[in-house]
């Protein structure tokens, strides 16, 4: 097949696994899981072909594999829409695929299939474990999820946004799947919707992603007016970029270049979490882990910054864009870094941890490090879904201790009623550590340690500020990371739920197995080549390859011992750290770093609530609904009822009465009654009488014509 | 070879013929079998003029073939008609089924 | 006279003489049989205008299967099948006064025409009209549309009529 | 040797000289030819249908045990023709009431055709008979007479038996022809023509290893076409006493039954035509006409002889069944195969032939694989929910 016509059909099968799934095999549950699952390898099929065919291509950057049809016509020409595949979106599909691949297969085990239906299970609830009679010895076993076929066909839509988005070549298309996957979020956040705080962070992550969303659209509407394209091969050719930055925006001091860009950025803030738009993402724990890791670790956010990738060449045209990006990465980074110090809930530190991570990607791109931002991209998503599966397999393990005790109000997220895991679930505990050290950089054999490194490398040749804030950052990731790590795994079980847990099914684990070899072994593919003793080894082929996306091809950096030291030093000190200070710690009593502030995220809720939303509410009621619709407009509108009723009258008794009804109405009604008393009679019911008649007369009038037009 | 005018007065008196029938048979299957003749002396008609027209122009063909259809699908439609009301009314003359009138 | 103006009289005559038969015979049965003669007639006019394809259809199409129809249709209709009445409704020769006033029209109109007297230009020997007709029948630039439809059409028109001949009991 | 090449033009040739010498018009010495070839085909044909009784009688006698006719001549060959001349003399009655004129005709048509069909029977490489480009059509369209002429034959006997055998003749030729008709159009799409002739000349490789489930499909439709058992509705002795023609007597049930075996030989003729390769057999064809013919013959006998291993093998079926079977699974399983046909034919067009003929032959293979599962996974839900769910346990 040709390469452009497997493009095409890559996000394909999941939205038919979608469609199936919803309208024929909503009640097998083996069936849709069966098409769900099936639909995830065919794309993951797909893309890996093509991303293999992707590196056979000399210089891919500039041919591109690309394809288009016309799509909406507009005005004389047509609005071409279509698919691109060129490096960056090569190595994008390579860990999407993977990812969206590996999750589906952890949700079967996820959602418990095989197990019974529950006892007292209701839909739109987590499922409560059902009660197995088994050699006249009664105990509790985990419960199949009721909307079992649901989730798969969500997931389904979801991967089918994240493709669209990979592979269109137009903003236009790419927003299209970005809008999908903003409608999957919120569908997946909220699909235990019989929890009240699953609904609302269902709502609150809709609401705060629209933010962005529309500041997007906002962009995509200026950059269309004034370029009038939106693909991108289009716009950034060098005359296109060179227009956009001399026309001058409607805010003082700022390019229409820069302006745009700011916009489309915003969307990328909502989308990717960034600070000020960050409050949805850990809220959106409350969905089923697989939509955590899915959604929230290793794909949607990604797509965001994936776009924001994308319109680089367009960010980097203003100076004022960049140093707002890379502020507002740096600022991220380190804020949600600390955030993430004092929480207790195992997802929470990874939600924390994501959107710190997502950070360091903003900040390399606002300072211009573009390789290093897809790099760390791309490792991040393989050792982030590895840690959310795995902290879903913990969960799943403690609630089996949960199901063994039937004590219902231990939360089995809380990492202080862990401990000691690393007997009880040694896959999980030596993936999870894998996933761990790469998120904390530690040095040489994990991903994490090359792409941070990069990032670090690059803005201490750039910015020293971002470098100085970037560090502290990845020293304080190390440091929770093992935190994390110390309280859940290492020592001994703190309660009775922990000494019960369980390792969980291979379909589980096997996809954890799989990331964490990718977690590890993806580094290698970027060592820059001054590295001591390793650089050189195996070529630096990311930088080459993703380069050649740019027009200009960014230049590899000189090697320099500072930031090789300081990640050497942030990595290890935080894991030594983090295990030295929490290697006794019992209960949250005890550790020193539960300071309210930190716990309760700096209070932005409560200032988004009382800024934000208390004066929108009170808008909407006493103004809007008090003032303008019952007050202003009903008023209007009562006025209106008694004129147009006395003006009816009038028609109706001068008007109506006399000459429409006595006149019209029953004078017609009188002649036709009258004519065809008399006319009945020429209808016998015999169907050849009326056929003679017909042709009598068309005769006549065949006649007729023939001979007047004849004559 | 034939004239044009001898496949044109055939397929006049071949149509008159299937008219006559249509009009005055009483039995609702030999109405039918009126229309079949008129049908076929279009098909007729439309054959020779593909054949005294350009040739290599098949339209004539086609429409006769799109006739063919209309045909089948009329006389299945009028044949199940003529059963269905012999089962409830026991006769199939048309005269007798006046039930259009007032 | 041309072989070919003998085969045409000839055929022509006796299929004309078929279809009186099939709208005057008395005996329902017949009819049918007539009308399957008449149709075989035109289906050797059809032959004889270089028209094969046409020709074997009218026969699988008209003969295998709508007179076929008919026939079970004639013999479903049993009381009718007896009747040896008078098969021609009373004003009958009205009807056959406009039938002959309509042949009038039809050759007046033949007659009034200018094409009458073209001749047809020999069939050229590359041309396949079997194959042109189906290149036709679904080349999007020709007839497809039509061709779609007559078969919508068909399919409609099937469903119907089992719909209506369908004994409900 | 051109005798050897082409008989019936060096024939053709002498008698135009004959017939020149005696004075003749060439356009009527033309048409004279052409009206003994006819004779002397349906002559040799008649010839060859006394045979054909004489197999049929043997061949059926081998498959009960028995040894069948053996007094008259050497095996009984001169068995026939004994019958013949007891239906000859045998006295030609009309029932009361029937329909004179109809009830004469019916024999006459249905021999008729059978004989048409070798109108377009390509014998032989330079013996082409009638090369009509829409033969494949015009098969189907004397089977409409054959049709016709049951019909007459049952209606025109004044015999509710053989009306009701006609109808259900009537009805499975009807039903099968569609099957049938499909079939053939697989031949067609690899020959990309319609003529019978054509189909032979492009048959490099027999169309039977390109679509086997077609040849087997054509079978089973002809079979049903012929009225033989399994699918002998029009007769069905036991229900019907003989069907259709049950009031026929001499030599007019003397044609039916001809024309029935004739009928049988020559569709196993053109099984032979349009599956394995006609009168192609490696070259073989080229170097006399006369050879050509025994090669064409040879393969419709195999195709006649399967077509009675069937017949006296197999009961009859019930004729609801039979439509149902044809209704709800051949007509389906023909009209999936030709829209596979069709598509792997443009899918393979450019391929090297080896793949091409695997190709159709993998896709013939699954395609009545799946068939056949879909058909059993419906008749055993069928089965269960008539006689309940009870499990048979395994023995």
């Amino acid at each position: 097949m040709a390469t452009e016509t497997l493009i095409w059909l890559i996000p394909l099968p999941p939205a038919l696994a979608f469609f199936l799934i919803v309208l024929f095999t909503n009640r097998n549950k083996a069936l849709s899981h069966t098409i769900a699952v099936g639909a995830a390898f065919l794309s993951w099929l797909g893309s890996m072909i093509v991303f293999v065919r992707a590196l056979r291509v000399e210089s891919l950057g500039e041919n591109p594999f690309e394809s288009s049809v016309n799509w909406l016509p507009t005005g004389d020409t047509w609005f071409r829409a279509g698919v691109l595949v060129d490096p960056l979106t090569a190595v994008t599909l390579f860990f999407v695929a993977w990812t969206v691949l590996m999750i589906f297969i952890y949700s079967v085990g996820y959602h418990n299939f095989g197990q019974p239906a529950g006892d007292h299970d209701h839909k739109g609830l987590p499922p409560h474990g059902a009660t197995v009679d088994e050699h006249g010895h009664k105990h509790v076993v985990p419960s199949v999820e009721p909307l079992y076929s649901r989730f798969f066909a969500f997931i389904g839509l979801f991967a089918f946004g994240m493709f669209t988005l990979v592979v269109s070549d137009n903003l236009l298309t790419l927003f299209v799947g970005w809008e999908i996957m903003g409608l999957c979020s919120y569908l997946l956040i909220g699909f235990w919707y019989g929890k009240k705080s699953a609904r609302d962070a269902a709502v609150k992550a809709f609401m705060t992603t629209r933010i962005g969303d529309v500041f997007m659209l906002l962009g995509i509407a200026y950059l269309y007016s004034v370029t009038g394209t939106l693909s991108f091969r289009e716009i950034f050719t060098e005359t296109t970029l060179r227009t956009l930055a001399s026309i001058p925006s409607m805010v003082n001091g700022l390019s229409s270049a820069g302006l745009i860009g700011l916009l489309l950025f915003i969307g990328t803030i909502g989308k990717s979490a960034q600070f000020p738009l960050h409050v949805w993402l850990p809220d959106a724990m409350e969905g089923p882990t697989p939509v955590s890791a899915m959604i929230h670790a290793a794909t949607m956010v990604s797509g965001g910054v994936y776009t924001a990738i994308r319109m680089f060449p367009l960010l980097s045209l203003d100076s004022t864009t960049m140093s707002i990006v890379a502020f507002i990465g740096a600022f991220t980074a380190l804020f949600a870094a600390t955030i993430a110090l004092a929480q207790n809930d195992i997802k929470r530190v990874l939600a924390y941890s994501t959107i710190s991570q997502l950070g360091f990607m903003i900040a390399a791109l606002g300072i211009g490090a573009y390789v290093a931002a897809v790099f760390h991209l791309i490792t991040h998503a393989f050792f982030k879904a590895l840690l959310f599966l795995g902290s879903g397999s913990v969960i799943h393990g403690m609630e089996h201790g949960v199901l063994h005790t039937g004590k219902h109000d231990v939360d089995p997220q809380d990492m202080f009623n862990m401990g000691g895991l690393k007997n009880k679930m040694p896959i999980t505990f030596w993936t999870f550590l894998i996933g761990g050290f790469a998120l904390s950089g530690f040095p040489i054999v994990t991903a994490g340690f090359w792409s941070k490194d990069e990032i670090l490398a690059d803005a201490f040749a750039h910015n020293l500020p971002v470098f100085v804030t970037l560090a502290v950052a990845a020293f304080l990731t190390a440091f929770y990371t093992m935190r994390q790590i110390t309280l859940t795994f290492l020592g001994e079980p703190r309660t009775k739920e922990a000494a019960h847990a369980h390792e969980t099914p291979w379909t589980m684990t096997t996809p954890l197995v799989v990331l964490s070899v990718l977690a590890i072994g993806y580094g290698w593919i970027g060592i820059p080549e001054h590295f001591p003793l390793l650089g050189g080894l195996v070529p630096n082929w990311l930088h080459d390859f993703v380069g050649g996306t740019l027009a200009e091809h960014p230049e590899a950096l000189e090697f320099n011992v500072v930031p090789l030291l300081t990640s050497l030093v942030v990595a290890l000190g935080g894991l030594g750290l983090g295990y030295l200070m929490y290697r006794n710690v019992n209960s949250p009593a005890e550790d020193k770093l539960q300071l309210g502030f930190l716990k309760n995220k700096y209070y932005f809720d409560e200032i988004y609530d009382v800024v934000f939303i208390k004066p929108v509410t009170w808008f909407a009621d006493k103004v809007v609904y008090q003032i303008m619709d019952k007050g202003f407009i009903d008023g209007i509108l009562h006025l209106f009822g008694p004129g147009t009723q006395g003006i009816g009258d009038g028609i109706r008794n001068y008007f109506d009465l006399p000459v429409i009804n006595k006149f019209f109405g029953d004078g017609s009604a009188n002649a036709t009654y009258f004519s065809g008393e008399k006319l009945r009679l020429a209808q016998t019911g015999r169907i050849q009488q009326y056929l003679m008649l017909a042709l009598i007369l068309f005769l006549a009038i065949g006649a007729a014509l023939y001979f007047l037009i004849k004559v | 070879m034939v004239p044009l005018s001898w496949y044109l007065i055939f397929s006049a008196a071949l149509f008159s013929v299937g008219l006559f029938g249509v009009l005055t048979r009483r039995n609702a299957v030999a109405i039918l079998l009126g229309v079949e003749l008129m049908l076929n002396s279009v098909n007729v008609n439309l054959a020779a003029f593909w054949r005294y027209g350009n040739v290599t122009d098949i339209a004539g063909q086609v429409f006769a073939i799109i006739v063919f259809a209309v045909a089948a699908a009329e006389v299945s439609v009028g044949l199940a008609l003529v059963i269905s009301i012999y089962r409830k009314r026991n006769t199939v003359i048309a005269d007798d089924l006046d039930m259009l009138k007032f | 006279m041309t072989v070919d103006q003998v085969i045409f009289l000839a055929v022509a005559l006796l299929t004309l003489f078929a279809a009186l038969r099939v709208v005057t015979t008395g005996n329902i049965v017949h009819a049918a049989f007539w009308l399957i003669a008449a149709l075989f007639g035109v289906a050797v006019i059809f032959a004889l205008l270089n028209a094969s394809f046409l020709a074997v259809v009218q026969v699988v199409v008209y003969i295998g299967a709508i007179a076929m129809l008919f026939i079970f249709a004639v013999m479903l209709t049993r009381k009718e099948m007896r009747d040896r009445g008078p098969q021609l409704n009373p004003n009958w020769r009205f009807g056959a006064l406009l039938a002959a006033v309509a042949f009038g029209g039809l050759l007046l109109i033949v007659n009034g025409w200018s094409g009458v007297t073209k001749t047809a230009s020999a069939v050229p020997s590359d041309f396949d009209a079997v194959s042109a007709l189906g290149n036709a029948l679904v080349s999007p630039d020709a007839y497809v549309l039509p061709f779609e439809v007559a078969s919508v059409l068909l399919v409609a028109a099937l469903i119907g009529a089992v719909y209506v001949a369908f004994n409900q009991k | 040797m051109d005798f050897l090449k082409d008989p019936l033009k060096v024939a053709a040739d002498w008698l135009l000289g004959i017939f020149a010498g005696w004075g003749m018009a060439e356009l009527w010495a033309d048409i004279l030819i052409a009206f003994l070839g006819i004779f002397v085909l349906i002559a040799l044909l008649m010839l060859l249908d006394i045979l054909l009784v004489w197999i049929e009688r043997k061949v059926v006698s081998r498959f009960q045990s028995r040894i069948g006719p053996n007094r008259l001549g050497p095996f009984g060959l001169i068995q026939p023709f004994a019958d013949i001349i007891k239906l000859l003399i045998k006295e030609d009655t009309t029932p009361e009431g029937a329909d004179r004129a109809l009830y004469n005709l019916a024999p006459i048509l249905s021999m008729m055709a059978v004989l048409i069909l070798w109108a377009v029977m390509p014998l032989a490489p330079t013996i082409l008979n009638v090369d009509l480009n829409v033969g494949v059509l015009y098969i189907i369209a004397a089977g409409a007479i054959g049709t016709l002429s049951i019909i007459m034959a049952g209606w025109s006997s004044n015999n509710k038996y053989s009306l009701i055998g006609a109808f259900r003749e009537a009805a499975v030729m009807l039903s099968f022809e569609i099957p049938m008709l499909t079939m053939m159009l697989i031949p067609t799409i690899f020959a990309g023509s319609m003529g019978v002739a054509a189909i032979t000349q492009a048959q490099d490789v027999w169309y039977f290893f390109l679509a086997p489930l077609a040849a087997v499909i054509f079978l089973v439709a002809a079979i049903a076409e012929l009225g033989r058992s399994p699918f002998d509705m029009g007769e069905a002795e036991s229900e019907l006493v003989s069907g259709y023609n049950i009031e026929y007597s001499g030599m007019k049930f003397g044609m039916f039954y001809a024309g029935e075996l004739l009928h049988a030989f020559t569709f196993g003729g053109f099984w032979a035509i349009l599956f394995f390769g006609g009168y192609r057999f490696f070259g073989l064809e080229q170097v006399s006409a006369f050879l050509a013919i025994a090669i064409l013959f040879f393969k419709a006998f195999i195709g006649y002889w399967i077509i009675m291993w069937i017949k006296y093998t197999l009961l009859r079926i019930r004729i609801d069944h039979m439509l149902a079977f044809n209704w709800k699974f051949l007509t389906p399983v023909a009209f999936t195969l030709l829209m596979t046909t069709a598509f792997m034919n443009a899918l393979l067009a450019d391929a090297p032939s080896w793949l091409y003929v695997g190709g159709m032959f993998l896709s013939n293979v699954l395609l009545a694989w799946a068939a056949l599962e879909t058909a059993r996974y419906y008749s055993r839900r069928e089965r269960e929910k008539v006689e309940g769910t009870q499990k048979v346990a395994p023995t």
